[in-house]
């Protein structure tokens, strides 16, 4: 009955009941003529059933990268203060003081579209696991969510599960929701995006590795039981969402953060007390996975009794253990003669730790129920065998076409209105009716909270802080997806800096159409290469990320979503800027060079409800200097408050400074002066264009020459634009020939106003009498 | 020192956060996990914040029954400081320790923002540092907040002057609505007869430290620091 | 003997229910103008193995004072089925 | 005619129950050992006025269907009173 190993050559017997493998069961389980015909020959025989569904979830885009791999691979991922690059659950950075920080975003975007309360709340329950088993305890958490237009109800109805799930899961384990951001187009209706960041601290010393060692070593699941929720979602994740999806869809995985609280806190104590070898989320595919990719990384077999694993229902087959995605789970690894100890810390946590195999020194992955052997596959070979596919990159005729093509103009666009109109826009409205429903103050480190450019919290104990934010233009990257690839890099940097911190790092979530299709994979492969470009430019390395492919409804593609999460430190928190205007009197300055590009502008989109036009070219060393300035003028307190000009332009940039905070009584207004910036540029280009490495800050009038100085010294144009107003003041703006007044009282009320009107409609949610 | 008990149930999560500002006034803050059944001579007892029991069936309705509480109902009697916060206020109403109860915020999401609130009873273990009718900003992290009471409980606490905290508008012309959830009498804490015995929802361990951008939530914890070890 | 029982634990009367009031605005706004006085509490299944009819539901009611049910803002009602 | 309809949605069977493990759990630790199998979901009750109760329910269901069951995750049972 037992395998043998000798030279590949591996025995395994279906278990009873199950459908023997057809061509028809191998399609259904997304296998190709290729792979289908390599695991043939690895195997020398006919896989079982469990097998197969090994092979599906292994295999599958989301698990194997198979056509993402080689694009990945020019990311520059190395620097003096990378502890742990791409390849483990998180990327971690060092900081100062034996400090490190772990981080990594994921998507969780078809289970959000079928179920968006669970596929939200799961999608933060799987990247918080992922940041706590290499021993980090989370401290922040960020999301970037796309959705379709607000005026249709299934979007909103959408919209506010993925809200309420992301909060409700992170409000519940505890962990601030620092940041994030909010996108509303049309390629999202019927495929939303969700993605979750998480940030976690720990001590360098305590940094664990995913990795099976020691043979002899005993496998423990621990956690909650392993139920029928999710079977395939990897594979799930790895299709086209279609009509047929929906008989397809996996049982729906419901979160439980009550039980991820107490895993947090009993994975942190095995790991902090030396108990344990180590530890590995299960996450998608996951027991299959989870295991496979330990026992490689630890260059060993593994042997799994899967009548051991703790089961929800009873008569659960190994297929369906191995690819159950219920949440709340681990795999830890550790020497037999410590089972108890671990038991009773899991037990302390109300958990259960149960023994469920073994390392083996043959290197078999091998899987045994009831003594019957189901399977056994060459271990390396099942993660290192699937093929790897290059395939074709084209841009479209149309997204050439587009790049060169001009909006229709009215004749006399109101500038007055057209501000108005984009304070309304749900896209760059603010997000206030998002983030009040996630508790962002519990931990009691944060810093700056949402609404502003970055999030910082302060690491405990100590005067230095951590600025996290996450980003993506995907207007820009639709159009010229390498240099919009670098903007998004140089927007998360920027939105850093601008609070004073030094970036660091990066994690990406990679969010794309179909692969297969060639002007989706020009997308993918030419924002990767400014990606990485700017990552260089900028120092900093990508130490872990995520790709989701495939995300197309009946409708197409969705626009190419390349978010960037990004974190930096800040030296002393006391140093930290804010974004909005602080003192009446106060002088505002603009930073960077406004060439006019209006290509990708929301102006364009929303006012002549075009999208089109060159996306602006982003000077990597330009935004470099202006990165340094602003880190420099935050040290030496010069900066009242600062903030980036991203979409809307620059006009947007000033109403927001001068609107306020979220919770400031009134806004402040401002006089600006535009009439000798930026000579010869038509006024809607120099208050609407996108041109990227612009920020507007204000500095106290004893402090404007000291800042200028610095401003030459790093080689940034600065520009004296006016002064900020009085509380509840007007905006008041000259450019070109004209003067535009607007009432800060009632910009505000649009800014904030936007999104909560446009979600009062009663029938949101489905659920709410939840 | 001041002996300063701070209970975990599992699924609490602003234990480390009261165990802190403890410590930042002085006091001697250690933890009690909630199945232990005695306090280990706590001269004040803090229920933190938190989903205990992950809030499921009602808010608090299942941490009431852990063994520890046995040994806070003994210390509250017995006249002993005790402050539950959000969670903790929660529990203390569901042990009816005080009356009560905390309910679904009447917008139905949860609800994270800074509200001010206004000091009534200046003269508890916990509000001593403040003037009567001070005025704090403290941030509120909550989905059960509204607190509901039958109208002879609310003419009572109105009429014993047991609301240590009320939610106010920030200013006259203050857009926001001052009252984030709902309560009775736009309530956001309340003590027991004695005084001994508080809950509130807003979180003044979060606001602590002026590094933070808030530092009115101080006061709670200098409060109980100053006042005489029994 | 094994019985079923459905616990509905319901907002006291004259207690404001927001989430009923919610339902109630979005079937209006559904179209399902005849629905109205919505209210929305929870309905807790349990399975109880006791000797007679009677007293799993007198244990039930103890579980309903102890746990189930708020006495300050719920009322609850019990529905016992043989299983 | 005018009814009391009485809905219960409660989790599909299968599906995680969080809630409902809690409460069994507590409700062991309180001396309730004979209760197992807790489910924990919501009761909504509505007034509905319609002419016949098959219309009655034939409505609740439609209501269920568009807006208080998420079909995803739920199930949900109808009972109709005449009132
Ligand atoms: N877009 C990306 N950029 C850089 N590294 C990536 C990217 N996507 C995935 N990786 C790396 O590849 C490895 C495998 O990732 P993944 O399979 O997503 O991990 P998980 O098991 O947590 O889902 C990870 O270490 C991840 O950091
Ligand atoms: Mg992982």
């Amino acid at each position: 009955m037992t395998g043998s190993a000798i030279a590949g050559v591996t025995e395994a017997s279906s278990f009873p009941g199950e459908r023997p493998v057809t061509p028809e069961v191998v399609r259904e389980h997304n296998l190709n003529q290729l792979e289908y015909g390599r695991i043939l020959e690895m195997l020398g025989r006919t896989p079982t059933l469990t097998e197969l569904g090994v092979f599906s979830a292994l295999w599958s885009e989301h698990c194997s990268y198979k056509h993402s791999k080689p694009v990945l691979k020019r990311f520059p991922t190395a620097g003096p203060h990378v502890v742990q690059g791409p390849g483990e659950n998180a990327g971690v950075l060092r900081l100062p003081g034996g400090w490190a920080v772990a981080f990594k975003i994921e998507s969780h975007n078809h289970p959000s579209a079928v179920e968006p309360y669970q596929g939200a709340a799961t999608g933060v329950g799987g990247i918080l696991r992922d940041v706590f088993t290499m021993g980090a305890r989370p401290v922040a958490v960020l999301n970037s969510l796309r959705f379709g237009p607000l005026d249709i109800p299934r979007n909103r109805y959408l919209f506010a599960g993925v809200v309420r799930g992301v909060g409700d899961y992170g409000n519940c384990v505890g962990v601030p929701t620092l940041g994030g951001e909010v996108g509303f187009a049309p390629g999202y209706t019927g495929n939303p995006l969700v993605n979750a960041m998480c940030v976690g601290l720990l001590r360098e010393d305590d940094l664990i590795r995913a990795a099976a060692h020691g043979v002899g070593n005993v496998l423990l699941s621990v956690g909650a039981r392993t139920g029928r929720d999710g079977i395939h979602g990897a594979s799930f994740a790895s299709e086209e969402l279609s009509e047929k999806s929906e008989a397809r869809r996996p049982q729906v995985q419901v979160g439980d953060p009550f039980t991820e609280k107490l895993l947090l806190e009993a994975s942190l104590e095995l790991i902090t007390s030396g108990l344990i070898v180590g530890i590995q989320d299960m996450g998608a595919a996951g027991l299959t996975s989870s295991s496979a990719e330990m026992a490689v990384r630890g260059g060993v077999g593994v042997e799994i009794d899967t009548g051991l694993v703790p089961t929800r229902e009873a008569g659960m087959t190994p297929y369906e253990i191995l690819l159950s995605e219920s949440q709340e789970r681990m795999l830890v690894v550790a020497e037999p003669h410590r089972v108890p100890d671990i038991q009773a810390v899991c037990a302390r946590w109300e958990l259960d730790a149960t023994p469920i195999g073994r390392v083996t020194d043959d290197g078999i992955y091998r899987v045994r129920h009831d003594g019957l052997t189901v399977a056994a596959i060459p271990g390396q070979r099942l993660v290192d065998d699937c093929p790897i596919y290059e395939p074709e990159a084209r841009e479209s005729e149309s997204a050439r076409a587009r790049r060169t093509a001009v909006p229709p103009s009215p004749p006399n666009p109101d500038l007055h209105a057209a501000l108005e109109l984009l304070l309304d826009t749900p896209g760059i409205a603010s997000k206030r009716w998002v983030y009040e429903q996630y508790d962002s103050t519990v931990q009691a480190s944060t810093v700056l909270g949402p609404g502003g450019d970055a999030g910082v919290f302060r690491v405990p104990g100590t005067d230095f802080g951590v600025a996290v934010t996450v980003d993506c233009n995907s207007r820009l990257v639709v159009l010229d997806p390498y240099e919009g690839g670098k903007a998004v890099v140089a927007e998360a940097a920027r939105n850093v800096a601008c609070t004073g911190a030094l970036p660091l790092g990066v994690t990406d979530c990679l969010n794309f159409g179909n692969p297969e299709k060639p002007e989706v994979f020009f997308q993918f492969v030419e924002a990767c290469r400014g990606i990485a470009d700017a990552c260089r430019a900028f120092d900093t390395p990508v130490t872990g990320g995520n790709v989701s492919f495939y995300n197309e409804s009946p409708t197409g593609a969705i626009d190419p979503t390349p978010t960037v999460g990004m974190v930096g430190l800040l030296e002393r928190v006391e140093d930290r800027v804010p974004s909005h205007f602080q003192a009446p009197g106060d002088e505002i300055l603009i930073l960077g060079e406004t060439a006019g590009e209006l290509g990708g502008s929301a102006y364009w989109a929303e006012v002549h409800g075009f999208i089109g036009g060159r996306t602006p070219p982003v000077d990597l060393e330009a935004e470099r200097r202006l990165q340094l300035l602003l880190i420099a003028g935050a040290k030496r307190h010069l900066l009242r408050s600062a903030h980036d000009c991203a979409e809307g332009g620059l006009l947007v940039a000033l109403a927001e400074a001068a609107i306020g905070g979220p919770y400031a009584p009134e806004g402040l207004g401002a006089r600006v002066d535009l009439t000798g910036y930026a000579p010869g540029l038509e006024p809607a280009a120099v208050l609407y264009a996108e041109d990227t490495g612009r920020v507007v800050v204000s500095c106290a009038t004893g402090r404007v020459e000291d800042f200028l100085a610095l401003a030459r010294e790093h080689r940034v144009p600065a520009c004296r634009a006016g002064r900020v107003g009085e509380d509840s003041g007007e905006l008041e703006l000259r450019v070109g020939d004209s003067l535009f007044l607007w009432s800060t009282f009632t910009l505000r009320r649009i800014y904030f106003e936007a999104i909560p009107r446009r979600m009062q409609h009663p029938d949101v949610d489905r659920s709410a009498g939840e | 020192m001041l002996d300063v008990a701070v209970v975990r149930f599992p699924g609490s999560n602003c234990d480390f956060d009261a165990l802190r500002a403890a410590e930042r006034v002085g006091a001697n803050g250690y933890f009690v996990w909630h199945r232990e059944n005695h306090l280990r001579g706590a001269d004040v007892v803090l229920l933190p914040g938190g989903f205990s029991y992950g809030d499921y069936l009602r808010s608090g309705a299942i941490a009431r029954f852990s063994p520890v509480m046995q040994a806070g109902r003994r210390h509250a009697e017995a006249g002993g400081p005790v402050l539950g916060i959000c969670n903790g206020f929660q529990i203390l109403c569901e042990a009816h320790l005080l009356p009560g109860a905390l309910m679904r915020n009447a917008g139905l999401t949860f609800v994270s923002k800074p509200v001010d609130v206004i000091v009534e009873r200046a003269d508890t273990p916990f509000t001593s540092a403040y003037e009567a009718n001070e005025r704090l900003r403290l941030p509120v992290a909550h989905g059960d907040g509204r607190f509901v009471a039958t109208d002879d409980t609310l003419r009572e606490l109105e009429a014993e002057s047991r609301v240590v905290l009320r939610y106010v508008a920030a200013s006259e012309a203050s857009p926001y609505q001052p009252n984030p959830n709902g309560s009775a009498n736009h309530i956001a804490g309340i003590c027991n007869p004695a005084g001994n015995v508080v809950g509130i929802m807003p979180h003044p361990e979060r606001a602590a430290d002026p590094l933070l951008g808030l530092g009115d939530g101080a006061g709670f914890f200098t409060s109980f620091s100053k006042a005489t070890v029994r | 003997m094994n019985f079923r029982v459905h616990v509905r634990v319901m907002p006291r009367t004259g207690l404001l229910d927001p989430q009923g009031q919610a339902v109630e605005h979005a079937l209006a706004a559904l179209g399902f103008g005849e629905a109205d006085d919505v209210r929305v509490g929870r309905a807790i299944e349990l399975h109880v193995a006791a000797p007679t009819r009677a007293e799993a539901e007198a244990r039930t009611r103890q579980m309903c004072d102890k746990l189930l049910a708020n006495p300050v803002t719920e009322d609850y009602l019990l529905q016992v089925e043989e299983s």
